[in-house]
């Protein structure tokens, strides 16, 4: 048997890869935890442990993980304006990036699934490779390529593939979206508007069916309707005050963020934008 | 079992590892079409009770132990397989497994976090191969290595567990949008 | 095939090198006669025009190539041997020449691939001699054939391009694990 045939995957170095857990897998945690399927509601009802949790991150890795934080945050937080004052108007990319992060969430959630399976099947059954028949053969058999300049060259090709540590910055990419402060600002000038809007559509417009009821009972919705407007915007103002809290972090954001011409950019790490390339 | 077939088998055990379907063409000298062909009777004859099977995963071929043999085999090794998959380690062989030939940024869309350096564990380890997309040869794309499926004691990916079910899902999620 | 066949196809595949039939009995807790008749039944498939056959001699069974074949196979051999080694090779060699005597997890780290197949590859063409390693005899280490010194005109491996330097950042790669 050669050395393959007997230690497959010994012997070699495991890189100590994310110890963090990223965005995705905070927030589905969160879900999980309280065993809630993914929706709009869900998300909602996670937002606040969510920030809080991206407020609390610190350590090395820490500006870096909070960036790809804060861009969820900022979904979540329009995810919950929607749900509090189903008024608002969300503009079609919103939408797109709503919807974009329940499919992904499912997407986590299955793949976390099936990983688990497989670390149970693992090893269980295994096809074994064959040992190595030709093992005996040694016949000097030097190929043309082979010549001190092409080896040189070989070993700096070798060289400079070896992934650099944390010690560089990840490459990043500065994308035109509102920070997370400017959205919060813009968020609550939204809602201001469409709460005023909201009175008058109430008036006009029951948004639950109201077929069945009496009068007295259209009016008992209505004004329930419009306290739960009210409540839900206090409730959503006293978030974005925590929020705030966060939206200071944006200052440390500032200090990686080279190349930065428009204020309020925020740095995206590029997770799905810079793709790793044949050298 | 015709000659074709013979001819194939013969080199695939001769060669001793892993062989794309257009090398095999090109070093026997034989069409495409013949050499699919005949990777189908040995695939026949694989599920036929014979101790030696053939494993596949889109280009790749290789001829490794029945799984029906495994716990004999196992028994006989020394060297215990190294079980020491993380979550996030089975997570991006999942998505690889089930989803693959990904690219990294497909990887790193779903797991929410970069994966750069989970990938070169998986690559040194043997479990997963990275070749060049064939539309843009710049970028790279991550498929199981055949290594991997055999640790997992299937022949073909449509042999994982739920494969089927799995994938209607994430097909699900993506018309969701 | 029965199942006793299969077990012994599957053994015989796995192992790599000739076995007696008293060992193939003890491996596989099988009695003498059912692994003769086991034999008789691998024996008579081999006839049937397949790629892998049953090869015994005295008291010695393997499995190898089927004669119809063997033309072929040889063919195939002398092709392999003079073909050029390609970039992946290469880089493996050049690592081992600069490095040598280079365990595979370090080779492996530096070419953040697995180099198992290759180094096989370069084992066969006689550019590298493999050892165990002094402190693990578990672990084998690779080190440039005297051969392949000799192809590239060098007395001693201090005497490549840029010695001392790439030595420094190899080693540095291995200090930041």
């Amino acid at each position: 048997m050669d050395e393959a045939a007997i230690m497959p995957t010994q012997h070699t170095y495991t890189i100590k890869t994310e110890q963090f857990e990223g965005p995705l897998d905070v927030l589905l945690n969160l879900i999980e935890k309280r065993k809630l399927l993914i929706n709009h509601i869900s998300l909602g009802e996670v937002t606040e442990e969510f920030i809080q949790f991206a407020h609390r991150l610190e350590g090395p890795h820490g500006l870096r993980q909070k960036a790809s934080f804060v861009s969820v945050a900022s979904i979540l937080i329009l995810i919950k304006a929607k749900s509090l004052l189903p008024i608002l108007d969300i503009t079609p990319e919103e939408e797109v990036d709503i919807a974009d992060l329940e499919k992904r969430l499912k997407m986590l959630e299955l793949m976390r699934k099936v990983g688990k399976t497989l670390g149970l099947v693992y090893g269980k059954t295994q096809i074994f490779r064959q040992g190595n028949f030709r093992r005996e053969i040694r016949i000097f058999a030097p190929a043309k390529d082979i010549g001190i300049d092409s080896i040189f060259e070989s070993i700096n090709r070798a060289l400079a593939s070896v992934p650099k540590k944390e010690k560089e910055l990840p490459k990043v990419r500065m994308r035109q979206v509102m920070s997370l402060e400017d959205m919060m600002e813009s968020l609550s000038t939204r809602m201001q508007s469409a709460l005023k809007m909201t009175f008058t559509a109430f008036s006009k417009a029951p948004q639950i069916s109201t077929v069945n009821l009496n009068d007295a009972e259209i009016v008992e919705v209505k004004r329930a309707q419009k306290q739960h407007v009210v409540v839900s915007f206090l409730a959503l103002l006293e978030l974005v005050k925590q929020n705030m809290l966060i939206a200071d972090q944006t200052e440390n954001f500032a200090e990686i963020d080279i190349g930065a011409t428009a204020p309020g950019a925020i740095l995206e790490e590029s997770l799905s934008d810079q793709e790793d390339v044949v050298s | 079992m015709n000659q074709h077939a013979q001819l194939i088998e013969a080199f695939l055990f001769w060669k001793g590892e892993p062989v794309t379907v257009r090398e095999l063409s090109k070093s026997l000298n034989l069409a495409l079409e013949v050499i699919e062909d005949s990777l189908g009777v040995l695939t026949e004859q694989s599920e036929d009770g014979r101790g030696i099977v053939l494993v596949r995963y889109g280009d790749k071929v290789t001829l490794g132990t029945h799984p029906d043999t495994s716990e004999a085999i196992e028994a006989l090794t020394k060297e215990e397989l190294s079980r020491d998959l993380g979550k996030s380690a089975l997570e991006t062989l999942a998505i690889i497994l089930y989803q693959g030939p990904v690219k990294r940024s497909q990887i790193d869309y779903v797991r929410g976090v970069n994966s750069q350096f989970i990938l070169r564990n998986l690559l040194m380890r043997g479990l997963i191969d990275r070749a060049q997309d064939e539309h843009d040869e710049r970028v790279f794309v991550y498929s199981p290595s055949l290594e991997l499926l055999a640790h997992l004691g299937v022949k073909r990916i449509s042999e994982l567990p739920d494969f089927e079910k799995v994938i209607a899902s994430l097909q699900a999620f993506e018309k969701e949008e």
